[in-house]
């Protein structure tokens, strides 16, 4: 029944960050360090973890705006990974991007009409008035009135920008959307309209996203599935339901705690299960578990044993030495 | 440190290769410096000898090839005019260069700070106005003939200082004015605008928000942190001021690399030429090096090694 | 317990002075701050938060300016008093966080110098006690190795351990009141509980008031007494926090609470408030809220409702209380 | 010689009173020390002060015995000299034949000497003793006085040389002149003290002379005008005036031995290979208007390169000038250009007094005999190639001096065979007489030749004479000086008031 | 934009908004004194060019020894014939400098556009494909800008034999490393600018990236810099005058009238004092016009101040 629209094997990208003359002290920044993520088509995948675990990099590779280091990648069932040149051009349409920040990702000096119907120009899709007439669609389609394409990004708010991006995501009717933490420097009742239009997109154009957060309700929100990252690698991965019932991994409980309720009455009830500590560095990863440092449940074979990505569940994958259960939660 | 300044050093081996190659080709291009040296009623074989023996008449490779043996030898060769080692002459000049570049980058930075913060600190006022077009103004004037004005004004008319020549503190306060101006202009500018910006900085506001008077809060918090583009630009300026004293020194007869190196171009003596340009080279690699180090110095958020 | 009024503000207006003209950031805003309390103010960018928290520090830069209003802190006018006395307030019984940890502190001088600064200004203590007492302060807001960091520049700490310090700074001189003007939202979730549970341990223990500006009502819920909504330059709102959460009388509060993902529960679709801020150009005449408001009438079109008593210490500016108001009176 | 070097010094010390010293500002600094290796005047004037030559010219312009006591004509090829007797360098070792054989030799041969073409004439200095010596020349030598009374004659130490080396001499010179070396730094100044042992008796009058070097004109005249120099070269015409009003200066000019001229094309395809409109032209410049008006008086209008002073100077042409502009016009008809025509006038820059002054001035006049000029101004080096490579066009400006003062080198440039693709210009009768002037050992009758071709070339204009030029100081009211025609300024004649 | 509900045609909109545009801008011109007095001083200077055959009395070459440093027509002895004089040569003044504003807007602005085709070009380039491209043209820019602007065009002149056009070939071939090096910088944090990225993702062609994405971006900050190098060339093109190295006769340039009249500063001011207020003029107009340039194209700028 679900169909594997994307499949990344091993997906690895070092940064190379070496100092010094001659580039004597190498080093490298592990960005993203073997994942492994399957994505079904017509699903959302969540993407969550603290900032620079490596999410927008994943995203990235994924659509090959950074080439990897190493490991696969598979599209709609062929090798993405051997694409070149014109060919890679080409499938290009079919992963589309929306970015974080509304602001940087228009260009200025372009109006809305160039900059939605840069994608139906660039794979020559529509000529002259059916191009315009196809801006216009699109236009409707997130919200925006006609009477805008004339205009330029900074004349709108960021919540009209970012549908401004969002029509150029889906203008070539792209397969996949990596959605790059697209509601986060919205203001919160512009969010819920961004949110509730991409939902409204994806049944309407039969879109799979990838949607990147680090603010855990929202992509609880619009995902299925959600994957948590740390440190560059994915720790625990399940549909959403699963995930917060019952995180297995000690950073996804975490930081589930660590959410704010806006529920005054809850707060004094509930358990403060606070992470200690700050993110190490990616350049020097912790050895073994690499969460190990902060994890209050920590042991001896953590600190030189890596735990691998396994199903510990149906569908519910973790990769610790010492998943949480019910019982030790209970007793907490 | 030590291995950052020595990579740079080692940086700055291809970038003098390009400049030994673009100055010895456009002396190449310049011709035969002959003619030039034999009196006007010189004969043809009188020049052709002469060629010959100064070995101007190989191909360029070969004549470029030789040049670079010297050069990496700190050889320029001769000087046709002065019949001399090129190099000991540059460098025998260059200590009067520096000093009336160092005296006009000093006189221009202890005329700008003053000017660019006030300037920032009290944007719009009458003073800001002042500033604002007197370093228009500084930086509209060709050197040459602010140097002719302030000999004809402070010397012949007012005879405050001496008009020409090297020597007493007296002597270089003209030349280094002329020099200084324009480039006093430019950095009260550049200092204001930075003020500015770094005035609008949340750190600023933090400092504001500990009660801290405003004086202290410009001269600890701001200024600091503007020195660092400033130490920048008054690097960048080395070129320029270099180049600021061929003129000026032209005109206040200031011994130094100017007027040699003016001499040389007119007379095509391509081993001064090409000492000449080098050194400065040198010099402006070097001071932007040590702005660089000092900016390292100056700002903890570049790493040392 | 009673508790005594350390913060009054009433009816601040400060203002943006353009080249395209005046910009009334802050509308004739009122609120209270009692000791020991913690006062959230939430409300969407650009509202007039900051701008507010900066008018009472007396920090509001040029162009802006205080125009109208009056703040008074332990019954004394701050909009009055002269910049030298404003100094011995600041950074001692005022003080303030700032929203952005990694800029908030000066790159070229070290943690150590920076906090020193603000005890040697407001305390009779030599350098060595206030190097004892910067320490000290480092370890209380829970810095490991705290010597260390205090020998560190900025730029050698991560987000969350540069708020820390700002905190730290904050908190040295004890102050009577703590603005503190959305000082998590750089950091991630799992610092930021780190973060709130400090200050919220901090505050108990030296009994200080905390002015929270946030737009994150998660936070709100879990941190203040009372919250200030605001919108557009206003107060549109005020209640204790359990009235607010419970019963939202403002339909911008209602849209703020309903259109805000829930960790808990599972919608099907986010409620939302539809359209955008004004913006200078488009500023109502009437009830700044009504083009996005489901209850607009006529009369909001075309006056402006004022901040009303609705019992239980609640305030709400709609008119639809108004009426009811009327009705009833 | 040390020691007394070092109490030359310490006198110098104890006197050293301003007023006893003489500072002269000169336009370009000396090029170096190297007398027989460059063709600078300015240079010369300042080595003239520290060097003797064999032969001097006198204030009348006749050259006299300097440093030799007597000579006699041998041969041809021969003259026996001696020298005076208790000649010394500064460093002491006295003066000898060997140091003359050493000094005319090394010019004659070395041909990577800027002066060599001016001495390779000589074949070998005979030594005959300590004082005497016989110059021998490879051919019949006309000139050899001329050539022995300018700076490769200047006579360098032998021994020091050869014992300290060519580079010591070069930064501490030794000559046997009336002034020693004390200081030179570049582009700076130069400055000497007397030399207490000078043959003819030290000179008492100034303590040092000092030759500060000032490029910028303006910067010159300040000098001079605030008392910083005595003396000052080359002024602004536009400043004479301010000069010579100023209390306590004034301007004194003399006459150089350089004339001024356009050098015309003969060749076949321009215009000015047509004798008439070389006249034309010739006439339609007038000559005067420019030494008065550009130059202020600083110039005579000549019809001859060959000024009074120099040897074959023919007097009638000097002095003088034609300018008709209705004739010219005439001629120009008669040649075919009733309207005229184009032409190009190459012209240096700043190489001469008031150089693109003049030729902007010529261009307007021939404008007015409807010849359209066409001027292009060149800074010198690129000038001096434009010549090299023979791109001359209708006409070129230049500046010729002769430092033989022997008019056979003036007369010498309408050889047609020297200038073949650059001028072309021929005239056999001239070229007959230059042939017969070449070796020719008869004073008089060459005397006569070369003036039968200054006659000729003033009727055929192959160049356009304008104007001999003059040299002008501003000099200090305290001291006395003569400006002299050879431009050196020579320290021992000039006096305090 | 929500109030925004009167409909009209695209174009009548486009043009509306347009129009708009121009009058905010002429608003803001109006409201910045320095911007107004900087656009009317580089109007003047233009107008002067445009009609110099018609506002010329005389003809700017035209010698004439009967009128020789005539004083300005208010002066006594001026005549109203020359309204600002004679020179040593009798040429009216007024005509000369009224031609000169020719070749000095000429040589200034080709310059700038000439060298600004090659550094915008060579900083796309450079910026955007990286590696070992931009090493290699880096290291050009830093040889070149380690030899000063005037150094090089002294040396490269005196080759080549000046002349208008080889002047303005000079002066491109010295400033072109600043603009690449600008733009090189512009470029480097453009390309991580995520419409760059959005670009990329859509699949439009490198070529059309630089083309449509980066250059309309580095445009504004390269019109303010080339702003400011306008009035730097024509006063390099004084200084080169000074040298000998100007534009030559029977070329007009201000810094030619400026350093053929600096023999007379002392005696016959007007020769120097009008070509040097003009100059000075012409570059704090152009001065003032680029700082006005800078806070418009600012996007920054909108809100703020
Ligand atoms: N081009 C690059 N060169 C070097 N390091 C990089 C580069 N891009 C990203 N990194 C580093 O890789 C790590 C992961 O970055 P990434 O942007 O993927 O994080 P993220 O999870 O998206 O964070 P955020 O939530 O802040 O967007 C970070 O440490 C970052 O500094
Ligand atoms: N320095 C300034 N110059 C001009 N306008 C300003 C300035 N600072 C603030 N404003 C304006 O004042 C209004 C209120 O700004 P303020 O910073 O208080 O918003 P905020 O509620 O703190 O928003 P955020 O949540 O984004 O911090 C905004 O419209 C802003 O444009
Ligand atoms: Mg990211
Ligand atoms: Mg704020």
């Amino acid at each position: 029944m679900k169909e594997v629209l994307l499949e990344a094997q091993g997906l690895t990208k070092h940064f190379d960050v070496s100092e010094g003359f001659l580039k004597r002290k190498k080093a490298m920044l592990r960005a993203v360090d073997g994942v492994d993520l399957t994505i079904y088509t017509g699903e959302t995948l969540g993407i969550v973890g603290e900032s620079g675990c490596g999410k927008s990099t994943l995203g990235q590779l994924l659509m090959r705006l950074l080439e990897p280091t190493r490991g696969t990648l598979s599209f709609t069932g062929s090798d993405f990974l051997a694409l070149k040149g014109e060919a890679l051009r080409q499938k290009r349409a079919d992963i589309q991007i929306i970015f974080q920040d509304p602001f940087s990702s228009l260009n200025p000096r372009m109006t809305v009409m160039e900059i939605i119907a840069e994608p139906l120009k660039t794979h020559r899709i529509a000529k002259g008035r059916e191009r315009v007439e196809r801006v216009y669609t699109l236009l409707d389609a997130v919200g925006l009135d006609r009477s805008y394409a004339r205009r330029y990004p900074h004349e709108f708010s960021g919540g009209q920008r970012q549908r401004i991006g969002i029509a150029r995501a889906i203008a070539l009717k792209p397969k996949l959307i990596i959605c790059d933490e697209p509601v986060s420097a919205l203001d919160v009742s512009i969010q819920a309209q961004i949110l509730n239009l991409m939902a409204r997109l994806q049944k309407e154009f039969q879109l799979t996203f990838l949607f990147i957060a680090h603010g855990l309700p929202a992509v609880k929100h619009i995902s299925d599935r959600i994957a948590v990252m740390y440190l560059g690698k994915v720790v625990e991965l399940a549909p959403k339901q699963a995930l917060f019932a019952q995180p297995l991994h000690p950073y996804t409980e975490g930081l589930i705690r660590a959410v704010p309720i806006p529920d005054p009455a809850v707060r004094d009830d509930r358990e403060r299960v606070m992470l200690e500590g700050e993110l190490p560095s990616p350049v020097h990863p912790p050895s073994g578990c690499r969460f190990h440092p902060r994890c209050p449940y920590a042991q001896a074979s953590c600190v030189t044993e890596e735990p691998m990505l396994t199903e510990k569940e149906s569908g519910h994958f973790v990769a610790c030495h010492f998943p949480l259960e019910k019982t030790r939660k209970d007793l907490m | 440190m030590a291995s950052y300044i020595f990579k740079r050093l080692g940086e700055m081996i291809p970038v003098l290769l390009i400049i030994s190659f673009i100055v010895f080709a456009l002396v190449f291009v310049a011709g035969n410096p002959v003619a030039l040296m034999l009196p006007e009623d010189a004969s043809q074989e009188d020049i052709d000898q002469l060629t010959a023996s100064l070995g101007l008449d190989q191909p360029f490779l070969v004549q470029y090839g030789k040049y670079l043996f010297h050069l990496v030898q700190g050889e320029f060769g001769e000087s046709f005019r002065y019949n001399t080692s090129a190099l000991p002459l540059v460098l025998e000049r260059l200590p009067a260069t520096l000093e009336l570049a160092v005296a006009a980058l000093v006189l221009a930075v202890t005329m700008a700070i003053p000017l660019g913060i006030w300037s920032a600190t009290k944007q719009n006022s009458p003073v800001d106005l002042l500033a604002a077009g007197g370093s228009v103004i500084g930086k509209a004037m060709p050197n040459f003939w602010l140097g002719i004005m302030l000999i004809l004004i402070f010397s012949v008319m007012l005879g405050w200082f001496p008009v020409s020549g090297r020597g007493t503190l007296g002597h270089l306060v003209l030349p280094a004015l002329t020099l200084a101006t324009g480039l006093a202009a430019e950095i009260t500018r550049l200092l204001r605008s930075s003020m500015i910006e770094i005035l609008n900085q949340d750190y600023i506001r933090t400092a504001r928000s500990k009660g801290m008077r405003e004086g202290m809060v410009v001269y600890k918090h701001a200024f600091r942190n503007s020195l660092i583009p400033l130490v920048t630009v008054v690097a960048l300026q080395t070129s320029t001021v270099v180049g600021g004293t061929l003129i000026t020194e032209t005109v206040f007869s200031w011994p130094g690399l100017g007027q040699l190196l003016i001499q040389a171009v007119h007379t095509r003596d391509m081993a001064i030429v090409q000492a000449c340009v080098f050194v400065i080279a040198v010099l402006v690699i070097f001071m932007n090096l040590v702005a660089d180090v000092l900016y390292r110095l100056l700002d903890p958020r570049i790493k040392y090694e | 317990m009673k508790k005594d009024t350390l913060l009054s503000v009433s009816e601040l207006k400060t203002y943006f002075f353009m080249e395209s003209g005046a910009v009334p950031s802050v509308h004739g805003v009122s609120f209270e701050v009692k000791q020991g309390e913690t006062v959230a103010i939430v409300g969407e960018s650009g509202c007039g938060k900051s701008v507010t928290s900066l008018s009472i520090m007396g920090l509001v830069s040029s162009p802006g300016k205080i125009v109208g209003g009056d703040i008074r802190f332990h019954g004394q006018d701050l909009t009055t008093i002269s910049e030298k006395e404003y100094r011995k307030l600041r950074g001692n019984d005022l003080s303030m966080i700032f929203q952005e940890p990694l800029t908030s502190l000066n790159p070229l001088f070290t943690i150590g110098s920076q906090l020193d600064e603000v005890i040697l200004l407001h305390q009779q203590v030599t350098k060595e006690e206030a190097r004892q007492k910067g320490i000290e302060m480092l370890k209380k807001v829970g810095i490991p190795r705290a010597e260390q960091v205090y020998r560190s520049y900025p730029h050698q700490l991560s987000g969350g351990m540069r708020q820390r310090v700002m905190i730290a700074m904050a908190l040295a001189c004890e102050p009577k009141l703590l603005i503190a003007d959305e000082p998590t939202t750089a950091l991630d979730v799992t610092i930021q509980a780190q973060i709130l549970q400090l200050m919220r341990k901090l505050v108990k223990d030296n009994n200080t008031a905390i002015m929270l500006i946030t737009h994150d009502l998660g936070v709100v819920a879990e941190m203040a007494d009372t919250v200030i909504v605001m919108y557009a330059g206003q107060v549109v709102e005020q209640a204790d926090v359990f009235t607010l959460f419970a019963a939202p009388a403002h339909p911008y509060t209602q849209g703020l609470l309903a259109s805000t993902p829930k960790i808990q529960t599972i919608e099907e679709e986010l409620q939302s408030i539809e359209g955008t801020v004004p913006t200078q150009e488009t500023m109502p005449k009437g009830c700044r809220f009504f083009p996005r408001c489901p209850h607009a009438s006529e009369q909001c079109v075309q006056n402006q409702p004022s901040l009303l008593k609705i019992g239980g210490g609640q305030l709400v500016r709609c008119w639809l209380f108004d009426a009811k108001e009327a009705a009833s009176g | 010689g040390d020691g007394h070097e070092d109490a030359a010094e310490k006198g110098t010390e104890t006197k050293g009173e301003s007023g006893r010293t003489l500072t002269i500002a000169i336009g370009t600094d000396i090029v170096s020390f190297d007398i027989h290796n460059h063709n600078n005047t300015s240079t010369e004037a300042v080595h003239d002060n520290m060097f003797n030559y064999l032969f001097k010219r006198d204030e009348n312009n006749v050259i006299q015995p300097e440093l030799v006591e007597t000579f006699d004509i041998i041969d041809d090829r021969t003259v026996e000299m001696t020298l005076k007797e208790g000649v010394t360098f500064h460093n002491g070792d006295p003066l000898t034949s060997e140091d003359v054989k050493f000094t005319l030799e090394r010019v004659a041969a070395d041909d990577t000497l800027q002066e060599y073409p001016n001495y390779k004439q000589i074949k070998e200095v005979e030594v005959i003793d300590d004082r005497t010596f016989r110059v021998i020349t490879h051919e019949a030598e006309p000139s050899l006085f001329h050539r022995l009374s300018r700076l490769g004659s200047g006579i360098l130490p032998k021994t020091y040389i050869e014992e300290e080396g060519w580079d010591n001499f070069l930064a501490n010179p030794v000559g046997t002149g009336p002034y020693q070396f004390k200081e030179w730094v570049r582009d700076s100044k130069i400055v000497l003290t007397p030399y207490e042992n000078y043959f003819e008796g030290v000179v008492e009058e100034w303590d040092e002379v000092v030759f500060r070097v000032i490029p910028e004109n303006s910067t010159r005249v300040a000098e001079l005008l605030t008392g910083g120099v005595d003396i000052a070269v080359n002024l602004p015409p536009a400043d004479w005036e301010r000069v010579a009003e100023n209390e306590g200066t004034s301007v004194k000019t003399e006459t150089s031995n350089r004339t001024i001229m356009l050098i015309l094309r003969a060749t076949e395809g321009y215009p000015t290979a047509d004798l008439r409109v070389r006249q034309a032209l010739d006439l339609a410049i007038d000559n005067k208007a420019i030494t008065e008006n550009v130059l202020r008086g600083g110039g005579i209008p000549t019809k001859t390169r060959v000024a009074p002073g120099n040897f074959g100077a023919e007097e009638s042409l000097y002095n003088t000038y034609d300018y008709d502009v209705e004739k010219a016009k005439q001629l120009l008809k008669e040649a075919g250009y009733p309207d005229g025509f184009e032409m190009t006038l190459h012209s240096p820059h700043g190489r001469y007094l008031q150089d693109a002054e003049v030729a902007e001035l010529i261009a307007g006049m021939l404008q007015a005999v409807n010849v359209d000029v066409r001027l292009e101004l060149m800074e010198w080096s690129n000038f001096v190639e434009m010549r090299q490579a023979g791109e001359n066009k209708d006409a070129y400006l230049i500046g010729l001096g002769n430092s033989m003062f022997d008019g056979a080198y003036s007369v010498d440039w309408y050889r047609s065979d020297r200038f073949v693709g650059e001028t072309d210009y021929k005239n056999e009768e001239i070229d007959t007489l230059l042939e017969a002037s070449a070796v020719n050992l008869d004073v008089d009758e060459r005397a006569k030749q070369i003036q039968e071709i200054q006659r000729i070339a003033a009727k055929e204009v192959p160049h356009i004479m304008l104007h001999q030029e003059t040299i002008n100081y501003g000099v200090s009211d305290r001291i006395e000086f003569v400006p002299s025609m050879d431009e050196m300024i020579y320290a021992p004649a000039i006096s305090r008031k | 934009m929500q109030t925004d509900t009167t409909m009209a045609s695209p174009a009548e909109r486009s043009r509306r908004i347009r129009s708009n545009r121009l009058l905010t801008w002429s608003r803001r011109l109006l409201r910045s004194k320095t911007g107004t007095v900087g656009f009317i001083l580089v109007l003047a200077v233009l107008f002067l060019a445009a009609f110099a055959d018609v506002l010329a009395t005389h003809n700017p070459n035209e010698v004439n020894p009967a009128l020789m440093l005539k004083p300005p027509a208010w002066l006594e002895g001026g005549s109203s014939q020359h309204l600002l004089g004679t020179d040593h040569l009798g040429r009216d003044i007024w005509s000369r400098m009224v031609y000169g504003s020719r070749i000095s807007l000429l040589v200034g602005v080709t310059a700038v556009v000439f060298a600004g085709l090659i550094g915008v070009a060579v900083g796309i380039v450079a910026g955007f494909y990286g590696g070992w491209l931009d090493r290699v043209f880096m290291r050009l820019v830093d040889a070149f800008l380690s030899i000063p602007n005037i150094l090089l065009a002294l040396v490269i002149l005196s080759v080549f034999g000046p002349g208008v056009w080889t002047l303005i070939f000079v002066l491109g071939v010295t400033n072109w490393v600043n603009y690449a090096r600008l733009v090189r910088g512009e470029v480097l944090s453009m390309k991580e600018r995520e419409f760059v990225k959005a670009a990329r993702a859509i699949g439009v062609k490198n070529r059309m990236v630089m083309v449509r994405h980066l250059l309309p971006n580095v445009m504004s900050p390269f019109i303010v810099i080339s702003t400011l190098s306008v009035a730097t060339t024509i006063i390099l093109e004084a200084s080169l005058s000074f040298l000998g190295l100007g534009i030559q006769p029977p070329d007009i340039s201000w810094g030619g009238i400026l350093s053929d009249g600096r023999d007379y500063v002392a005696t016959s001011w007007w020769l120097a004092t009008f070509p040097g207020i003009a100059i000075t003029l012409t570059v704090l107009g152009i001065i003032f016009l680029g700082d006005w340039l800078r806070d418009v194209l600012d996007p920054r700028g909108q809100n703020r101040r």
